[in-house]
């Protein structure tokens, strides 16, 4: 990311890709390959959809795309930082989600949208707080540390909530939030993107954004160049959290209604979204963009398998199966590259 | 075994003012909107009858399950009420508590059949006879009409949604085979997963060969009713039935939207699974052994009634 | 001059003829020949990137070659390390290659400890480990975790590794770069010794002087071609370096700055850290300070609980520039005032190396590179390119990751990083640990650049050469004190390892 | 430098000092990765003992959940050493259950479901070692794809066992609190122990994880040895998962949803670093007494679930965040920062 690159598109093409020296230019073909596999990927994906599967192509599926990437995909974008800090991921997504969820619902029917919104947002700081201090300050393995939070938060929202299910009016302003549509594109879709878009000018345009990269690729050397880490750890958690934060209002939108369980399974989803993407999983080399193919990825494949009418249990297989297949290639085509 | 239940007694006072110790072992709580509603009246109900709860969750894990059932033993109660997590994995459990002498009643859904004789009395919903009676109603509706539908299940793998599933379609098949099911998809409980799940299904067979939808509960209908008002396609128009006469359900059916359910009482089950317990536990074991919630099928008929006001 | 007591060669126990290695599309090694006779210390040296330990990696059969072949003994050498080293070659690496979890014992004998049916028979593990100790003559517990040891004593554990395989061939890549001038020389005579039984030994090193006083020929590589193999005995120091450079290099040793200190810039007073005892110093503008002292004195630790990389459990820093005080607490604080801190471990405290050069660079300089907390990518690409150039990185292609670059354009790039922030206060570290003489001397005029535009320089070396022709005082630290000061005019090799070591040296 | 005349000494002294049995002792703590475990377990085991001692008096049960919790985390544990991951072994727990229920013979589908874990753990290697992809993500990968294969072959339903009276003795102890699991536990442990410790290839898996270029150079077969520990690790997890289907007399293709996270928090309390190279199975066997031990005492303790939770999250985080290492050097950061502070204050 070191590059100057102008546009969106281009930012993709290079995003995370270590500057190839001149000697490597004989083998950029099958580089350029390796290094845009998820795109590749997707295009072959989508194509081959648009030719096989009968009622792909329509404005209605591409809604559902839509619906099913929005809250899974802003998820994904935000825990990038994480991953991308190299803290592994940040399991209390799941928590996270369904606190914000439930707040959004829950308390907007009490006192109305804003304090909702208020009130989510301290949670969330809480939440990235949390968790950014004890990876960052007290140098905890992340992993464990948003396991504890995920179990405390969970077991707060059911305590105060009573695990109970909630819904919004049938006319209020999130019931039309989540059913708002631009044609075939939902506002979550919208909000998915306008979130990307910030967070990959965050990521790569701002010096919070360069700790943060510079932090994954090496934490010892980035504290001793002056950089504040802590900071940059909680920034990370912090920017995780508002993400699920806003995932959890789109995800309760969407259906108006909010329950604890609802965001179960968020967490490696989201980390299956990274990663198809590309984003290292030792931190250092990642974007948010290659995040969002990754998403796209796993919503059309998803889609795609129903449409087929194919069961839970395939669904899941393929899913895993094309998990290590993007990967393999991508690695084989690099060691190609390579000889 | 329920003779001696007063042996395993830790303070034995009177037998009129007893207080017993009874473990309850669920598989879920306030992680779920049923068992939120299904807590409270089950401790309202043990407070009134003396009975000191201790309630576990499993989450639906059952090997976490197996090992709370181990430390009940351990702890020696008066007796166990199971929600089994997984029905076929708890024979061990009942064998556990049999051998030591701690009687086990039986809440929300039933053992397997080969399993009954080491109970003492099961009480709730029979989880395959709702199935059952949504199928019923949809086969009321259609008539011998020649229709397709979609069906909507829940968590893969979760006891309930599978017995559910199964009296769906058995009935479906025995009474009504006039009706299709085009295609199958969990909702996982979760309304917006049901609503994409839907509208997918609908892509996938063509909405125009669609005429039904029945969702494993109330909460997935109501996705699946969102899903057809997002495609234009108005739900009065399709046979559309369910399980639960939730606050999200029972007001569908008032609409129209939904043209039937059927009623499961978390506040019921709850309260009768102390009240059950507690017949065990003095001596008078229920006969017949199961005490089956009532399975009233709400319609545009009922759904006002009182006696069917929705809990959860 | 030694050990020429060979009047007739024997036949050469190593032979490599033809080497050539690629990476990707960089041209490592060209058509490289190497051949050391049984008994003979056997230099090669070369520029930083020459292509010294690729040959080695190769001999050890830990990289395979694109073309070329490997006798031993008049034997072929094929297959991966495990071959070489049952052909007899046994090799130090230049990073220290131990386990950090495992024990002395089990890293002496990393793959091959005794066993049976798969057991490890630890007490005869033990014996051979204590055996190769002695030989090498070092002793240390053999139950300690390799983590818990200091640098100089892993060194030595993976000299007496190589050993214990009983090599015909010992090959050591740069060993001297992190020890003390008393280990080092306890290391050649060591060598000597081994070489005295028998055992051949390549020595890889950037110091010339150690070069010509063990070694009996020396094989030089430049840019991956080999440029002439001699004997020790037929050629000068200078010869050896031209040949090196491939041109003629202002050796500038003798050349020493006229300093005029100005104001005292960093005050340090009462300094208590973990290995640090109460220390006080001061640094004036446009004074290089040396810190001397042997391996595990505390001069590291010393320098980063000034500069506050490692928390300091008593004492003060003040920086006052140009009338202004602030007090040094944490590393941020420091850097904000204008301190900058080149630190002994660069891959491991200095650079991000999956990160290009103008990422590292631009890193501690990232608040004026941006307006508002928005990078702005041109001015950075100028700023790094700028830099690139004063200190000479070859190539200059700042994209490229840095850990792509040899160790001595690494270091530039550690160095870059701080000349942007025009430090008032800066510490080097070991700046010049495993650089090339080419790189060292590049090293040098920035250092002193620095201190004549005005900086006050802390310097930590144990090349005792380079800590005298740089300081204009050097300090030396023993047990974490400093135990004397020594002025440019009254510091020679003699006066700082007499303090250093706490006893006086007698003779020579 | 002026070497060759000076008098070359004949031996070295770098090794630390060796005082008295009190310094001997220090040494050979210090060595150790288990310390922060063995600390959280004391509190643990002290806090029980006061609040809920019938925690210790019914050990067989506390026993059973140790061993439930833990025997995935062995297997785990040998991977983690290497540096690697393995997130699939909660989806080989369920597979390897659904396999052995759909076999008839009992003892024809124990053997294939072992089957099962060792190849299970042979394709994660292929993918680590052959293809060269991250573990983390071939593991996640294979997370998915077991899950969905467990689905597959149960078609979504538990699977009952065929004998099931064999499950029902399985579950009988055999000796005072021993059941099959416990036994199964402890061998496992101990296999695992010596096998880390004294065998030569267990050893190497330190090196692996500790400095592969440095394993690598000394001639070990890494591969082989990453092979070996997707092995242990699958081997391992279908064992449990042969355990819990015998057990409960059924193989449910839900199961071991909370095995991983239970896993992974045990060998990390134990001192097992997930880098590679650190920790050992002594510290998971801890890490999973500490857990084991706290979730009885609170289940007992008849607690809400939902404060259960808090509580077992509040304990977690605190485990986490007092790593005597890190906590005194953030501290000392926060102490000498603060210092400089006042000083500032005060015009000098
Ligand atoms: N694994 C590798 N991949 C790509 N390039 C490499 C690799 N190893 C070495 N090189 C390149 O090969 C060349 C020779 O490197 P080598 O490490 O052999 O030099 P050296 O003479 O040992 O230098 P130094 O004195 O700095 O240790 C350098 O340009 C280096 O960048
Ligand atoms: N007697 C000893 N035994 C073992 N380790 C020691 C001993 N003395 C010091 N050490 C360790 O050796 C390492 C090197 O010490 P330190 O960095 O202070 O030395 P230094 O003077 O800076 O040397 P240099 O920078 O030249 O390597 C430190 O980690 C220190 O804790
Ligand atoms: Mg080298
Ligand atoms: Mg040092």
């Amino acid at each position: 990311m070191s590059r100057e690159s102008e546009t969106l598109t281009e930012t993709i093409a290079v995003a995370s890709r270590p500057e190839a020296g001149i000697e490597k230019k004989r083998f950029s073909l099958l580089l350029w390959m390796a290094d845009r596999g998820v795109i590749v990927f997707t295009v072959l994906l989508i194509l081959a959809a648009v030719i096989f599967i009968d009622g792909f192509a329509t404005l209605p599926n591409l809604t559902d795309v839509f619906y099913r990437a929005a809250p899974i995909g802003i998820v994904a974008v935000g825990m990038t930082f994480v991953v991308i800090s190299a803290n592994y991921l940040d399991l209390s997504v799941v928590a996270q989600v369904a606190t914000s969820a439930v707040i959004f619902i829950g308390i907007s029917n009490e006192f109305g949208v804003f304090a909702a919104v208020a009130v989510a947002s301290l949670v969330a700081m809480l939440y990235g707080i949390v968790n950014g201090l004890a990876v960052g300050f007290f140098k905890a393995n992340a992993v464990i540390v948003t396991l504890s939070t995920t179990f405390i938060g969970l077991g707060i929202l059911r305590w105060l909530s009573g695990g109970s299910i909630f819904f919004g009016p049938e006319d209020g302003p999130i019931r039309a939030f989540g059913q708002a549509r631009f044609g075939p594109i939902p506002l979550s879709a919208l909000v998915l993107l306008l979130v990307t878009i910030i967070l990959w000018f965050v990521l790569t345009r701002t010096t919070f954004g360069f700790a943060v990269r510079a932090y994954g690729s090496n934490k010892s050397a980035t504290r001793l160049a002056g950089v504040n880490t802590t900071a940059v750890v909680v920034g990370a958690f912090v920017i995780t959290a508002l993400s699920a934060m806003v995932a959890g209002f789109v995800l309760a939108a969407f259906s108006n209604t909010a329950v604890s369980s609802m965001s179960d399974g968020y967490e490696f989803r989201a980390l299956a979204a990274i990663i198809i993407g590309g984003t290292s999983v030792f931190g250092g080399k990642g974007s948010v963009l290659r995040t969002l193919l990754g998403v796209i990825f796993v919503s059309v494949l998803t889609n795609i398998l129903v449409l087929s009418g194919i069961g839970f249990g395939f669904q899941q297989m393929a899913i895993g199966a094309l998990i290590v297949l993007a990967v393999s290639v991508d690695a084989l085509a690099r060691r190609a590259a390579k000889k | 075994a329920a003779a001696d239940s007063s042996d395993g007694g830790t303070d034995g006072a009177g037998a009129g003012d007893e207080t017993f110790e009874v473990y309850a072992l669920l598989p879920q709580g306030t992680d779920q909107p049923y068992g939120t509603t299904y807590l409270p009246p089950m401790q309202a109900a043990a407070d009134e009858l003396g009975i000191n709860l201790t309630i576990t969750n499993s989450q639906y894990d059952a090997d976490q399950q197996a090992s709370e059932c181990e430390v009940a033993v351990a702890a020696q109660p008066d007796l166990i009420i199971l929600w089994p997590a997984v029905g076929d994995t708890v024979r061990p459990c009942l064998a556990a508590a049999n051998a030591a002498g701690i009687p086990v009643t039986v809440t929300n859904s039933d053992v397997n059949p080969e399993d009954q004789d080491l109970t003492e009395a099961y009480s709730g919903p029979d989880t395959y006879g709702q199935g059952v009676s949504s199928a019923e109603i949809m086969c009321d509706l259609v008539g011998g009409e020649e229709v397709g539908i979609l069906v909507v299940n829940g968590l893969t793998g979760n006891s309930t949604a599978i017995n559910r599933n199964a009296g769906f379609v058995d009935t479906i098949e025995a009474n009504c085979p006039n009706v299709t099911i085009l295609a199958e998809q969990p909702g996982n409980w979760n309304k917006d997963d049901s609503q994409i799940a839907v509208s997918e299904m609908l892509t996938a067979v063509g909405p125009e060969n669609v005429q039904g939808i029945y969702a494993a509960d109330d909460t997935m209908v109501a996705g699946a009713i969102d899903a057809l008002k997002a495609r234009g396609i108005d739900p009065a128009s399709l046979y559309i039935t369910s399980i639960g006469n939730t606050f999200l359900g029972n007001p569908l059916v008032v609409s129209g939207e939904l043209d039937g359910t059927v009623f499961q009482s978390s506040s019921w089950d709850g309260e009768n699974a102390v009240r059950v317990a507690y017949d065990v536990l003095t001596g008078n074991t229920p006969s017949p052994r199961e005490l089956f919630m009532p399975s009233v099928k709400v319609t545009a008929d009922n759904a006002d009634d009182p006696s069917v006001a929705p809990e959860w | 001059m030694t050990n020429s007591t060979h009047h007739e060669p024997p036949a050469p126990i190593l032979q490599a003829r033809g080497i050539s290695k690629r990476f990707g599309g960089a041209l490592a090694l060209a058509d490289v020949d190497l051949e050391v006779r049984p008994g003979e210390i056997h230099a090669v040296v070369g520029e930083n990137g020459a292509g010294k330990s690729t040959l080695m990696r190769i001999l050890a059969g830990i990289i395979t070659p694109d073309s070329g072949s490997i006798r031993v003994g008049g034997d072929e050498l094929e297959g991966g390390p495990r071959a070489a080293i049952d052909a007899g070659i046994a090799l130090v690496h230049q990073e220290l290659s131990l386990v950090p979890e495992m024990t002395v014992a089990e890293n002496i004998l990393l793959g091959a400890p005794p066993t049976t049916a798969g057991f490890i028979r630890s007490r005869q593990l033990k014996s051979i480990a204590r055996e190769a100790l002695d030989e090498i003559g070092v002793t240390v517990d053999l139950d300690e975790p390799i983590a818990r040891l200091s640098v100089s004593l892993r060194q030595f554990v993976e000299i007496a590794r190589a050993v214990a395989r009983k090599p015909r061939v010992l090959i050591l890549d740069e060993p001297t770069a992190t020890l003390t001038p008393a280990e080092t020389d306890y290391l050649l005579a060591m060598l000597q010794r081994l070489a005295s039984k028998g055992m051949a030994v390549i020595y890889i090193s950037h110091r010339i002087p150690e070069v010509f006083a063990i070694c009996e020929a020396v094989t030089i590589l430049r840019d991956g071609h080999l440029v002439e193999r001699t004997e020790i005995a037929s050629t000068t120091p200078s010869a050896v370096i031209d040949a090196m450079v491939g041109r003629e290099l202002q050796l500038d040793l003798q050349v020493r700055r006229t300093a005029n200190p100005g104001d005292v810039v960093i005050s340090a007073r009462g300094i208590k850290a973990p290995n640090v005892n109460d220390v006080d110093l001061d640094v004036r503008a446009g004074e290089i300070v040396g810190l001397g002292g042997l391996v595990g004195a505390g001069r590291t630790e010393l320098v980063r609980a000034i500069v506050g990389a490692d928390p300091r459990t008593a004492g003060t820093v003040t920086m006052t520039v140009d009338g202004r005080r602030t007090v040094i607490g944490s590393f941020q604080s420091a850097v904000r005032a204008g301190i900058g801190y080149v630190p002994e471990e660069r891959r491991v405290d200095g650079l991000a190396l999956t990160m290009s050069v103008s990422d590292n660079v631009a890193l501690p300089n990232r608040a004026e590179l941006s307006r508002a907390s928005v990078l702005r990518p041109k001015a950075i690409s100028a700023f790094v390119r700028r830099l690139a150039d004063v200190v000479g990185l070859r190539p200059p292609a700042i994209t490229r990751d840095v850990g792509e670059y040899s160790g001595g354009n690494q270091q530039k790039v550690v160095i870059a990083k701080w000349l942007g922030r025009k430090p008032d206060f800066i510490v080097l570290d070991e700046p010049t640990l495993g650089v090339d003489v080419g790189a060292k001397a590049e090293i040098h005029r920035l250092v002193r650049e620095l201190a004549d535009n005005g900086a006050a320089v802390l310097v930590v070396s144990s090349d005792l050469p380079e800590l005298l022709e740089l300081s204009d005082v050097i300090h030396v630290v023993r047990d974490g004190r400093i135990m004397g000061t020594l002025a440019q005019s009254e510091a020679d090799e003699k006066t700082v390892m007499s303090l250093a070591s706490g006893e006086t040296l007698v003779g020579a | 430098m002026s070497t060759a005349e000076k008098q070359p000494q004949t031996t070295m002294h770098l090794g630390a000092a060796r005082g008295g049995w009190f310094d001997q002792l220090k040494v050979t703590l210090a060595r150790r990765t288990e310390g922060r475990g063995l600390a959280l377990l004391s509190v643990v085991i002290v806090a029980a003992a006061i609040l809920e001692p019938v925690v210790f008096t019914s050990y067989q049960v506390t026993l059973g959940r140790v061993a439930l919790i833990g025997l995935v985390a062995l297997g785990l544990t040998a991977v983690i050493l290497m540096g690697e991951l393995d997130l699939s072994v909660a989806s080989t727990l369920a597979v390897s259950g659904v396999v052995m229920a759909s076999i008839p013979d009992l003892w024809l589908g124990i053997l294939a479901a072992l089957a099962t874990g060792l190849i299970i753990g042979a394709i994660n290697a292929f993918f680590v070692v052959v293809v060269g992809i991250n573990s983390f993500i071939a593991t996640l990968g294979m997370l998915f794809a077991l899950r969905g294969l467990a689905f597959v072959l149960s078609d979504e339903k538990p699977v009952r066992l065929t004998d099931i009276d064999a499950g029902i003795a399985f579950g009988a102890p055999l000796l005072g609190p021993i059941t099959p699991r416990v036994l199964l536990f402890v061998l496992a442990f101990v296999a695992l122990q010596i096998f880390l410790t004294r065998v030569k290839a267990g050893r190497e898996f330190y090196a692996v994880g500790g400095n592969r270029q440095a394993a690598v150079d000394a001639g070990i077969p890494v591969r082989r040895r990453i092979l070996t520990g997707f092995l242990i690790s699958g081997f391992v997890a279908s064992l449990a998962g042969i355990i819990n289907t015998l057990e409960r007399t059924a193989a449910d293709p839900t199961a071991g949803s909370t095995v991983l996270l239970a896993s992974f928090a045990a060998a990390i309390i134990g001192g097992v670093v997930l880098n590679g190279g650190r920790g050992s199975v002594l510290g998971t066997l801890i890490g999973a007494f500490s857990l084991g031990i706290l979730q009885i005492a609170l289940t007992l303790s008849g607690v809400q679930v939902d404060i259960q939770d808090i509580f077992i999250g509040v304990i977690l985080l605190l485990a986490v965040i007092t790593d005597p290492t890190n906590l005194r050097a953030a501290l000392a950061g926060v102490r000498s920062s603060l210092r400089s502070r006042e000083r500032a204050q005060t015009p000098v």
